[in-house]
């Protein structure tokens, strides 16, 4: 097994399925030749045609609407959005069509929407991170994998469900490596992963942060506390029991996100973590997010703003200093 | 800066005279139409569709404002030959989307009045199992692909299906409804110019009943027709009326076959007029009763067919008022079989968000 | 002082404010004649005219651009959206305009957006509850009130602010009556009030949930238990001091939102009232909201995924029940 | 289903042979063009603003290579007609605003190349303080309402101050700026009905430079020109050829006489091109470098202005070297000012987000 970046996997997962299942097309702006601003794509056209690699003009709306409208006419198409800050122009094709088709129409809208996320390069426009959004809107699934396995595990799984995905790639993970499973190899919906197991406090973080949160953790143990890092994956919905499961054994959880604080991902597991395991806190759950704030040009400012290794780190520390552990 | 209160739409009496001015009625008073290219055998019962549709529409104001019906609806008495010489223009399979006034589409395309009507009463037996509502009727075997809540997003899905259809190459033709208020939303010209591109099977039908709830078409609006619009972004486009059922069924066959051809989309501008208020219970302030009334008298499309028909012999006497009572009972026991239908279970109410299962935690 | 409705009261406050401001101007669809879809906005086209009053064709993303680039241009626009769902077409010039120009620019955009909003007749795509999303987006200030004193005195703060404001109404407030203030008397923007005090548990809500919550609250006093209702006011900024200190009082909370679950407001105010107040809290931070689904038409559904107050009584007596107080 | 592999543009060719058609060069193998009927006294400086740009433009890509400028950008190198022809014809306190290929339009608008330098490479010193970067220029001061990062909303808070220009009765005009792949995105159509509904005091300018990304414009767009797609909203609209400075101004003033005197808006398609790739860093697979050169050769807007001034005389020998060494010398200046400016404070990095005060939890 050879290493391929996140990229080529989602490439992989992606023509693999294409393979599988002509129903599967993908669609967006400069996708044939480019391969998409990420090269996300890059051979996918080549390789399957116009037919099924289809280049649009400049149409957001156009886009998602035609993929609503292709999936509810049997097809199971992946729009392609470039930067999820395009979705804005897409809003109501996304939630107000495809989310909720299958609960007034009883048919499902089997469409995935692929889009780089993330807080990266080029300023404010183009690193909105939507993922509560999406979370808190009902109708949606949407996943957010932290490696290469899980990109094209989880692309083939979004690709055959019959719900309308959002598939979030962070821009920042475009090029990092991994191992990828085979073509059977599926990584499901809804389940997270225990990135690193431990026994003292719970981190739960995705995306690209999972690595900065392993980081933490190997900082931590070397200070004698052993954190269990617990990458989501999918987003929605969420695997609860096992964050839940984690919480328990460890008494204390710490939620690690690069969005906006406020009515977040993560403010949604530090209110479902206190709510479901109170009992066996011995700590208030902790968030550490990105600012409230836009995201701007300049990359010192845009790494003030987003949680780093020794962020995380202090946050366990206080955390245990002022509410050490009851048992032990 | 304050001006003098000015309520009545200022335009107003220009339309009307020159709608006036255009006008040559026949001896009943109503501008002929010309039905001699139309499938004779079939018209009666396109007239039926018709009475059915103002029957169906007719019903309905008292029905909300009582609030057996909760909330209120979108009537499109007055915009019948529209839905009808659209859709007999359409193969069965072909597929419609319409937007928030869409009774008379639905009715069309073959949803039974009962189905429909009980979606409107939010009852079980509904077309949507009472989840719906008129924004929201839906029969997918019928090729019914949805009356929707937000302006311009029916042309939208029914460009996606057309989309589906070229690539399955099943033959398909979509049809997608907006009216002229639609015609200022930026998502129908991204919707018209992919479909022109990609060359769908897609025929776009902006019913133009000249009003966006109060807002007369040329205060929204400016230049030439919608028509005229549509042909910068490359399609094939023209303006009928849309009272001329005649003139609507033939321009849709044309489109249709171009369609079908592989020619791609066309644009269908069906001048229009509603009756009605925008919607049920409202009060009309921005036109005046002789507008409606020159528009009843001159140009209903019901009753130029029905003209039409008995001038060439192909109705009998007696024979409207025969399909006149029988709309309306078909619609009284639309009405009946709602009344008794039972209310969607309340257990239900979340239930089928998602086909991947989740409880109140998430992941179920 | 006589009662007015709602709807009478946003009136008020609007024709005060653009009496003595000139740069405040509204722009929408049918406001002069129809004075807006539920007539929030009835008499004011008549009496200030067509330069103040603009109706405008059916293109969200215009108003809301018009708004902008009016705003930035030395106006103070009032955009009229009618339903806050129509913010899905014009989210782009809100989210990535109107939130980002302070923050990159040093110039804020002092415009407010009224929409109406809340659960009621129409179905689901008339049904979105966006305030967590607006919450969530960095540069916006988000308001929501349940009266027609706050309406008027919130309307007026926030045509004042230099901020970017939405203004949600219910639509089932607009018509309940009220007494307002006069022409000098504001609610200011980030400010909560205590609607029903009390000691032993605190009832966090906003909008109409508040009437909702106030009932339930009368319905725990007859079995001895005394709540203490908080109306929000303002979604975003959130009044944190006075909720925590309440919560310090009476060592339990609850949030009561008409939204769905996940990322919510209800999330945030339970995230952070566990953060801040864990070692006084007695009991999980619970959340009662709408369930994850689309509003759908028919009203037995529709009642069926919403707070009510029998709901809202259970949730109290379930957490008296099994984590009983400390103290007394 | 599976189709050929094609990388190359298939209707490439095409273009680049009806162009050469068309083309009648001067002797220098330029088109001419005909600078009779501008400000003889200004051409010069005209000139200068122009050669800055290219100067500029040609500095960004080791730049942005290199990693000193964070990001990419998109340069406009060949488009420096329509920037400066367009903002000459404007008057101070008018507005201007811009896509995501913007460093023309602001230093034509009269921002330093020290205040956009900086800012493209993120230092306390630019025009937004490092935050912004190359789609965030900013310089309210002189009328340049900002570059955009989003297709199309450039043009709409143009629009917006256009609409408070009017309202103001300040005798303001706005120009906004988007490209060929603007011109389908739906907001964009949204904007230009309501300043011809409203008729607001904007000038819509459409550079047209054929390619959005690797996207040729006949493969997404079928029909007519933008500018006729455009009439079909009702207001004044024509091609101009972008690489023609005395075209792109003639219309500028025309359009702006019109704005000022209450005539509404007025559409204006320049016809450019971009000689770099879409981004720095660009693999360009989509064009050949046949096409480049033919533009080059004979439409460089730089060339074919400084080509009639020589020939009127209004250059004497050497002096474009001159201005050339000198545009040189001002852009060298503005990279060494942004490398010894300071990066902003990150202690600063979540100021001013909202005017009403907040922290970590809510209201402070
Ligand atoms: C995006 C959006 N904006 C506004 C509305 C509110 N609305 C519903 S119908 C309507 C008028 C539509 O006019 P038109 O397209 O002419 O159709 P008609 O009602 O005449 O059939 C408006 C403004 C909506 N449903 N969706
Ligand atoms: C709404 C939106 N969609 C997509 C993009 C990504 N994008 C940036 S520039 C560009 C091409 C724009 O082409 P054009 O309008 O012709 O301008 P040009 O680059 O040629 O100057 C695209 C697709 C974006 N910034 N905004
Ligand atoms: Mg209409
Ligand atoms: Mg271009």
């Amino acid at each position: 097994m050879t290493a391929v970046t996140v990229g080529q996997a989602f490439q992989q997962g992606l023509a693999e399925e294409m393979e599988a299942d002509d129903r599967i097309f993908v669609l967006g702006t400069d996708l044939f030749i480019r391969g998409g601003h990420f090269a996300q794509v890059k051979g996918i056209g080549p390789r399957f045609g116009h037919d099924r690699v289809i280049d649009t003009p400049i149409s957001e709306a156009a886009m998602v609407a035609a993929g609503v409208g292709a999936a509810l006419n049997g097809m199971r198409p992946l729009i392609d959005l470039n930067f999820i800050d395009f979705a804005f122009g897409a809003m109501d094709e996304i939630a107000n069509q495809a989310a909720k088709s299958s609960y007034l129409w009883g048919r499902p809208v089997p469409m995935v929407i692929r889009a780089s996320s993330g807080v990266a390069l080029y300023s404010a426009q183009h690193n909105n991170s939507l993922e509560a959004w999406f979370m808190h809107m009902p109708g949606l699934i949407t996943v957010m994998p932290s490696n290469a396995a899980d990109t094209k595990g989880i692309i083939k799984s979004a690709l055959r469900s019959d719900d309308p995905v959002i598939f979030l790639m962070h821009k920042r993970l475009t090029g990092v490596r991994g191992e990828v499973g085979g073509p059977d190899e599926l990584v499901p919906l809804g389940r997270a992963a225990i990135a690193r197991p431990g026994s003292d406090v719970t981190i739960v973080s995705s995306g690209i942060v999972v690595n900065k949160v392993v980081k933490a953790a190997e900082v931590l143990a070397s200070e004698g506390v052993e954190a269990e890092v617990i990458d989501l994956r999918t987003i929605f919905p969420l695997d609860a029991q096992l964050i839940e499961g984690s919480v328990r054994k460890t008494g204390r959880a710490l939620v690690v996100t690069e969005e906006p604080p406020f009515a977040s991902v993560a403010s949604e597991i530090a209110a479902m973590v206190q709510e479901e395991v109170f009992d066996y806190l011995d700590a208030p759950v902790q968030r550490v997010t990105a600012a409230h704030s836009p995201i701007p040009h300049s990359p010192g400012l845009m790494e003030a703003l987003i949680p780093q290794v020794e962020t995380i780190v202090s946050a366990v520390r206080g955390s245990v200093e002022r509410w050490p552990s009851t048992e032990a | 800066m304050i001006n003098e209160p000015q309520i009545i739409n200022e335009a107003l009496s220009e339309t009307h005279e020159q709608l006036a001015a255009a006008d040559r009625p026949s001896e009943d008073g109503l501008l002929e139409i010309d039905i001699s290219g139309l499938p004779a055998g079939e018209l009666v019962k396109w007239l039926e569709d018709m009475v059915l549709i103002r029957e169906f529409e007719e019903a309905l104001e008292p029905l909300t404002l009582s609030g057996k019906i909760p909330g209120s609806v979108h009537q499109a008495s007055g915009q019948e030959a529209v839905a009808v010489g659209v859709v007999r223009a359409l193969r069965p399979g072909d597929i419609v989307a319409s937007p928030h006034r869409p009774h008379h589409h639905a009715l069309a395309k073959g949803l039974t009045p009962r189905a429909v009507m009980a979606e409107l009463w939010g009852r079980a037996t509904g077309c949507a199992g009472g989840r719906g509502g008129t924004m929201h009727l839906i029969d997918f075997s019928l090729g019914y692909f949805g009356s929707n809540g937000i302006v311009g997003a029916a042309l939208g899905i029914a460009m996606g299906a057309a989309l589906a259809a070229k690539l399955r190459q099943n033959g398909q033709v979509c049809v997608g409804f907006f009216g002229d208020g639609g015609a200022n939303t930026g998502r129908t010209w991204e919707f018209v110019n992919f479909a022109t591109v990609e060359k769908l099977p897609l025929i776009v039908v902006c019913e133009n009943n000249q009003y966006a709830v109060e807002t007369w078409i040329r205060r929204e609006m400016v230049g030439g027709t919608i028509a005229e619009r549509a042909i910068g972004f490359g399609l094939p486009a023209s303006q009928v009326d849309g009272q001329d059922i005649a003139a609507v069924y033939a321009a849709t066959v044309e489109a249709r076959e171009r369609a079908a051809a592989g020619g791609g989309p066309t644009f269908i501008e069906a001048v229009t007029y509603r009756y009605r208020g925008h919607n049920t219970g409202e009060v009309i302030n921005y036109r005046t009763e002789d507008e409606v009334e020159h528009w009843r008298a001159t140009r209903d499309p019901v009753e130029r067919l029905r003209s039409s028909l008995e001038r060439l012999g192909q109705l009998r006497p007696g024979q409207f008022e025969e399909i006149v009572a029988g709309a309306s009972a078909v619609v009284q026991d639309s009405i009946e079989f709602s009344e008794s239908s039972p209310v969607p279970d309340p257990a239900t109410a979340g239930d089928r968000v998602l086909v991947t299962p989740f409880d109140e935690k998430g992941l179920a």
